[in-house]
């Protein structure tokens, strides 16, 4: 029941509500057009302006950590999809990276490049996503349709590959899961010939577009301090003027050996961060390019290494160290030296930590994803306080979060 | 096993130097570098770490728990830190007591430490104190124990 | 039959309303169709496609959902009020269309009455001015007496918004005003008839000396109508649905219908004031263009002809044969030369609003959407003043008789 | 020509529903409806009585422009349900009686002026409807001072209502 | 009853400004107060137009004129009024407002 509500069924002599100016709080989700998912931000209201802005989260809460801990390292890749479903490659690259790390595995060069190949179109793909739905949400409706029929390009890619549209758990520890199908590299180098093309049309419909600069520019500005202050990462944090990239600071799966720029904006605001990511389609467009002539035609795509990569289907048919590794692998699981690691990825929205702990047993014994959504949305009050509620839903649209990501 | 060598990390030797007692542990696996510090130096030490003009750990990435239960001390809280200039990470670790577990609060100098520290409250039920607003983030207000105890049972309470 | 002959304008009057509401009703009913159609292909997808041939039969597939959906009334509303507030909506919508003059006043009944002009005021724009202006309460009102807050804040945003816009909307048109010298709209129509005297090929529309009046007109006339990039009170990832956000069904129909017949209605007056209504743009001496509504009606029966082949669906090939039916019978009827002459009036005027609508459509498939201060700033800041200093220069020139028709 | 005749005791009736139902109505806004149904049946007779521009005036500014003020108003304050308060016997018993007495009397008197015998509609009219065109002739000629005037207090007006509804901040 | 007399419009309007009158006394919030004045002019410009059809005369239209001008900006500054007072006291009964300032 609201204010006016509250009034009209009161039989005491209230004549009016009117009085020293109570805020309006106003629920904007669990269920709104714009929360993106099952976010919930209780909003002070003054007006129309946001006087504070409070997220609640946990709506999409699943144990996603708690669930790793009671299945083998190998299984728990496919929980990892589930966390951020805009990217699961990404999830999967990151929790992979982990465990190889923990177990000091070496990924032949071929899988490393198949990796970044497919995750640098995953990080096209969310980025297509979080353009459609942010362009929706300040009401330029055709982006929203444009950019997910490239991401249909995509995805039929990731189903090409892996066999799934979105859930691939195509990255499994030690390798990748299956030898991509031939005349895929076709496939992908028809969609990265066209996205720099597609990208244009974006921009033309929105960059110099007047209306959309006036809904982004100066709103939700984060300075430089207050992003590292807020512990904001991936886009968020270029748009403010620094450049950290992981995959340049802490180079994984060979992305020493490729040339791209990180690109960065110095406002801060909603319209940089909007720069940002539309520079980094463009540039995850080179880099997949770069992929394309690397990619050998053959090759290894899984590490040696008996008892923890599981043998190809021949060796397991002809040898009997390979059924016997295959049976060991798929029911007990491998077992890597206790300790801990913390693998931090680029995935499209920041910085992917993943911090496994072993304590000798074929089960991780603790699985935690920092995630950069959760992180993220933790700079929402920062960013829309003192504005507008549309401003609301433009900041939580550069915010780019994802709510499976967000809650785990 | 975790190999427990003196490493040449010149974090952990600005460290000691500042306050050998900060320093109880450091441990490097698989190249990275972790430094147990006692419960009652983490504020002093953390507010080393990020404002030291040669370190500058100014980004915090994330605080995660480990439960070693049925061991003592049963918590390990790991703290990830990030110097944006020098692009080096450094583990904290603060081992906490299983009876009442409690710490300090990091959000004074890393503000992003506020909804790390509600999610290790409200999954492991570690208070952080200083904390503004530590109340439950992912779970319902009137759940019932930490989840990712080791001790709380996968079927839940009810 | 004595009392038809003996009360003509009250029987033209009543024959001439519902016929009226009749046309306009399908007419909105196919202008949602038209709107999903153009802007899915705007937005490289087919849009309603299944329900008959190319979708035909969405809108009345969509008016039986609507009727049959469950009518929620919030249990915490005002009754009265939230009842009111759509059939307001959509009741002061349709009076608006009954102000137009569809065609020319000479085409009359055997009985003497105009049959193209349901009611000639002699001000009749105003009356349509304070009509439209009373739109405002069906928005105002839905979203109070839903008692709930989106709802009122989408009121309050409206509110502000169609009464800020209304001043640029009425300060825009009263140049053409100036030109016209009166505020009847058929008088309107007649004073743009010919052609300017200095460029034989122009026709005397009162767009070419009032072209800035027309862009302050248009930009107002969407935000009166709450349209794209305007649709502030209804901006769906703001305010959920705004002031309609707790209606449903019927309701929730009738406000729909009342957005589209305001579309309609600022079309039509836009036709009117600055393109001439329902003159023909070719000058009187071309005798083809006589022909040109049957001809287009002809070349739609052919088009369909052509489709119903190609169909492959045996009920949309049936659907699309009576279309053609239609439309060749229609052309046909059209070409005879008892109707030829009659049929340019409308046809003109149907052409002018139809291309109106289509660019209200075009509009909302490229644009973002304002925010709430911009759109404040906009209309007073920028809006009002050009449209003033329109007024005035206008003025002006009359003031100095610079130029007379 | 029965037609005025039904018309104008419809909006006569109307409105005079209208005023009461604003004095009856307990919110608000339920009496600013009333209210612009008065005005609507007010348009209506000025209509019968040949003035159409001042109809739609009335519906322009006062039930599109000045009511739309009150609703939002009302909304924007939250005014809820009225408090009913005492107030003196004296205005009851007193104040009643003699206000409806003198209504009585006014109408007594109007009745049986040389002016009321006037006849409005129908045959017997005094004039056609008045044509907007005089009308503007008369405002811009006789009344260009009032005029005028009018315009500057609509703009002092709107600077005072600014000034007032402006948060200091 | 064929004609209407000039005499029925200002009885009507005689008693619109009665009813206005009273609800003007009644009322107690200050907004509806407020409408009660609107109420009564608009019952003394139904007298306005009903004199000037009974003297053939525009002025009387011009005078309604003049009076819906002057109610548009009464009803501008009134109602920013009636905001400010709904901002700073608890309560719009007029009888509350017994103090200029407070």
């Amino acid at each position: 029941m609201n204010a006016h509500g509250k009034n009209r069924q009161m039989t005491a002599p209230i004549e009016t509500a009117a009085g020293p100016a109570q805020p309006m709080i106003l629920n904007m989700g669990p269920q709104h057009p714009s929360t993106h998912g099952v976010l919930r931000v209780v909003l002070e209201l003054d007006g129309e302006i946001v006087r504070k802005a409070r997220p609640v989260i946990g709506y999409l809460h699943t144990g996603i950590e708690k669930s790793c801990e009671s299945k083998t390292y190998s299984q728990a890749i496919t929980l990892t999809d589930r966390i951020d479903y805009l990217a699961p490659l990404s999830n999967n690259l990151g929790y992979c990276l982990a465990v190889e790390k923990l177990l000091g595995l070496e990924v032949p060069k071929r899988a490393q490049y198949i990796r970044v190949l497919l995750t640098e179109l995953t990080r096209i793909a969310s980025h297509l996503v979080w353009l459609g739905t942010h362009a929706i949400d300040l009401g330029a409706m055709s982006v929203f349709l444009y950019s997910f029929r490239e991401r249909e390009e995509i995805m039929k890619i990731f189903e090409f590959v892996a066999g799934q549209r979105m859930m691939t758990s195509y990255f499994r520890i030690g390798g990748l899961a299956l030898e991509p199908p031939p005349g895929w590299l076709d496939r992908v180098r028809r969609v990265v010939e066209s996205m720099p093309g597609h990208v244009d049309e974006y921009e033309d419909l929105l960059t110099r577009n007047r209306i959309w600069m006036a809904r982004t520019q100066g709103v939700g500005v984060l300075s430089a301090a207050d992003a590292i202050a807020m512990g904001v990462s991936g886009p968020m944090l270029r748009g403010s003027g620094i450049a950290h990239d992981t995959r340049k600071a802490f180079p994984y799966s060979s992305y020493d050996e490729f040339d791209f720029q990180i690109p960065t904006q110095t406002a801060g605001d909603c319209y940089a961060r909007y720069l940002v990511r539309i520079a980094e389609i463009r540039e995850s467009v080179k880099i997949v390019r770069q992929a394309m002539e690397k990619v050998p035609a053959e090759g290894p795509i899984r590490a040696e290494a008996p008892g923890i990569v599981p043998p190809s289907r021949e060796e397991m048919k002809t040898s009997i160290e390979g059924l016997i590794y295959h049976f060991k692998i798929f029911t007990e699981g491998f077992v890597p030296p206790p300790g801990e690691v913390y693998q931090v990825i680029e995935s499209p929205r920041g910085e992917l930590g993943v911090f496994v702990a072993s304590d000798g047993s074929p089960k991780p014994y603790r699985v935690k994803f920092r995630t950069p959504s959760f992180v993220n949305l933790q700079s929402l009050p920062r960013l829309c306080e003192g504005r507008l509620i549309a401003d609301v839903v433009a900041c939580i649209g550069t915010t780019d979060i994802v709510l499976g990501e967000v809650d785990r | 096993m975790e190999s427990q060598e003196n490493d040449r990390n010149p974090a952990v030797e600005k460290l000691r130097a500042w306050d050998a007692e900060a320093v109880a542990e450091v441990i490097t696996f698989r190249g990275e570098t972790t430094v147990v510090v006692p419960v009652r130096h983490l504020r002093a030490a953390a507010e080393f770490l990020a404002s030291e003009p040669s370190l500058r750990y100014s980004f915090l990435s994330d605080i995660t728990t480990v439960d070693r239960f049925p061991l003592e001390p049963r918590f390990e809280v790991n703290y990830h830190l990030l110097a944006l200039e020098r692009k080096d990470r450094l583990r904290l670790k603060v081992m906490v007591p299983g009876n009442d577990p409690a710490l300090p609060t990091v959000i004074p100098v890393w503000p992003t430490a506020n909804w790390h520290e509600r999610e290790n409250f409200d999954l492991f039920g570690i208070r952080f104190e200083g904390h503004p607003d530590l109340t439950r983030i992912v779970l319902p207000d009137d759940w019932e124990g930490h989840p990712l105890r080791k001790d709380y049972p996968v079927e839940g309470y009810r | 039959m004595e009392f038809i002959s003996q009360h003509p304008v009250l029987v033209a009057a009543v024959v001439k309303v519902v016929v009226l509401l009749f046309v306009v009703m399908t007419a909105l009913a196919y202008l949602t169709w038209l709107e999903r159609k153009v802007v899915a292909h705007i937005q490289s997808r087919w849009g309603p496609y299944y329900v008959g041939a190319h979708g035909l039969l969405q809108p009345l597939a969509d008016g039986i959902k609507f009727l049959f959906k469950e009518d929620v009334t919030p249990p915490a509303s005002d009754r009265l009020i939230y009842l009111l507030a759509p059939f307001l909506a959509l009741s002061l919508a349709l009076t608006a269309l009954g102000l137009i003059p569809f065609g020319p006043p000479g085409v009359r009944f055997p009985n003497g009455q105009p049959v193209f002009i349901v009611s000639d005021v002699s001000i009749g724009l105003l009356f349509l001015f304070a009509i439209t202006s009373l739109g405002v309460y069906g928005v105002a009102l839905a979203g109070w007496s839903s008692n709930s807050k989106y709802p009122l804040l989408g009121a309050l945003r409206s509110s502000a918004q169609m009464i800020s816009y209304e001043v640029s909307l009425t300060v825009s048109v009263v140049g053409v005003l100036l030109l016209a010298g009166t505020l009847n709209f058929n008088h309107i129509i007649e004073g743009q008839r010919g052609y300017w005297h200095w460029l034989r090929i122009v026709p005397h529309w009162y767009i070419v000396p009032q072209i800035v009046g027309f862009l302050c007109y248009l930009t107002a006339a969407i935000a009166e109508t709450n349209r794209v990039p305007f649709d502030l009170p209804e901006a769906e990832t703001e305010l959920v649905a705004g002031f309609h956000t707790e209606y449903s069904s019927f309701k929730f129909a009738m406000f729909f219908m009342a957005e589209y017949a305001n579309m309609i209605t600022v079309s039509c007056l836009a036709t009117i004031l600055f393109f001439g209504g329902w003159l023909s743009p070719f000058p009187d001496r071309w005798t083809w263009q006589l022909y040109l509504p049957g001809a287009g009606l002809l070349a739609l029966g052919v088009y369909c002809a052509y489709d119903s082949v190609t169909e492959m669906r045996g009920l949309a090939r049936l659907q699309l044969s009576v279309v053609t039916l239609l439309a060749l019978g229609g052309g046909a009827l059209c070409l005879l030369p008892g109707v030829a002459p009659v049929i340019q009036g409308p046809f003109w005027f149907t052409a002018k609003v139809l291309g109106f609508l289509f660019f209200y459509i075009w509009i909302r498939g490229t644009l973002p959407r304002f925010r709430y201060d911009q759109l404040m700033s906009f209309g007073w800041k920028l809006l009002l003043p050009v449209s003033l200093a329109n007024l005035v220069l206008t003025a002006a020139w009359f003031a100095w008789g610079w130029v007379r028709g | 020509m029965i037609f005025p005749a039904i018309l104008f005791f419809v909006c006569a009736l109307l409105a005079i529903v209208g005023a009461v139902m604003v004095i009856l109505a307990r919110e608000p806004i339920h009496s600013a409806l009333a209210l612009i149904l008065v005005m609507m049946s007010l348009a209506v007779l000025y209509l019968l009585l040949g003035a159409e521009f001042i109809a739609a005036v009335q519906i322009l500014v006062y039930a599109g422009a000045i009511m739309i003020l009150f609703v939002t108003v009302i909304m924007v304050i939250n005014a809820g349900v009225e408090e009913r308060t005492d107030f003196s016997k004296i205005a009851k018993f007193a104040g009643l009686p003699l206000g409806f007495f003198l209504l009585l009397e006014t109408a007594h008197w109007l009745y049986h002026s040389a002016i009321g015998a006037a006849i409005a509609n129908g045959p017997g009219a005094h004039a056609e409807a008045f044509s907007t065109r005089e009308l503007s002739t008369e405002l811009f000629r006789r009344y260009l001072l009032p005029f005028e005037a009018t315009s500057i207090l609509i703009l002092i007006a709107v600077l005072g209502a600014l000034v007032l509804a402006r948060k200091d901040e | 009853m064929s004609v209407i007399p000039i005499s029925y419009y200002l009885v009507l309007s005689a008693v619109l400004f009665g009813l206005g009158v009273v609800a003007f006394v009644f009322k107690r919030n200050v907004i509806t107060v407020f409408m009660s004045v609107e109420l009564m002019l608009n019952a003394v410009n139904l007298a306005f137009v009903a004199f000037a059809r009974a003297h053939g005369q525009v002025d009387g239209l011009a005078y309604v004129f003049f009076v819906i001008v002057v109610a548009a900006a009464e009803a501008a500054v009134g109602l920013a009024i009636v905001v400010m007072l709904a901002q700073n006291r608890e309560s719009l009964n007029v009888e509350r407002m017994n103090s200029l300032k407070f």
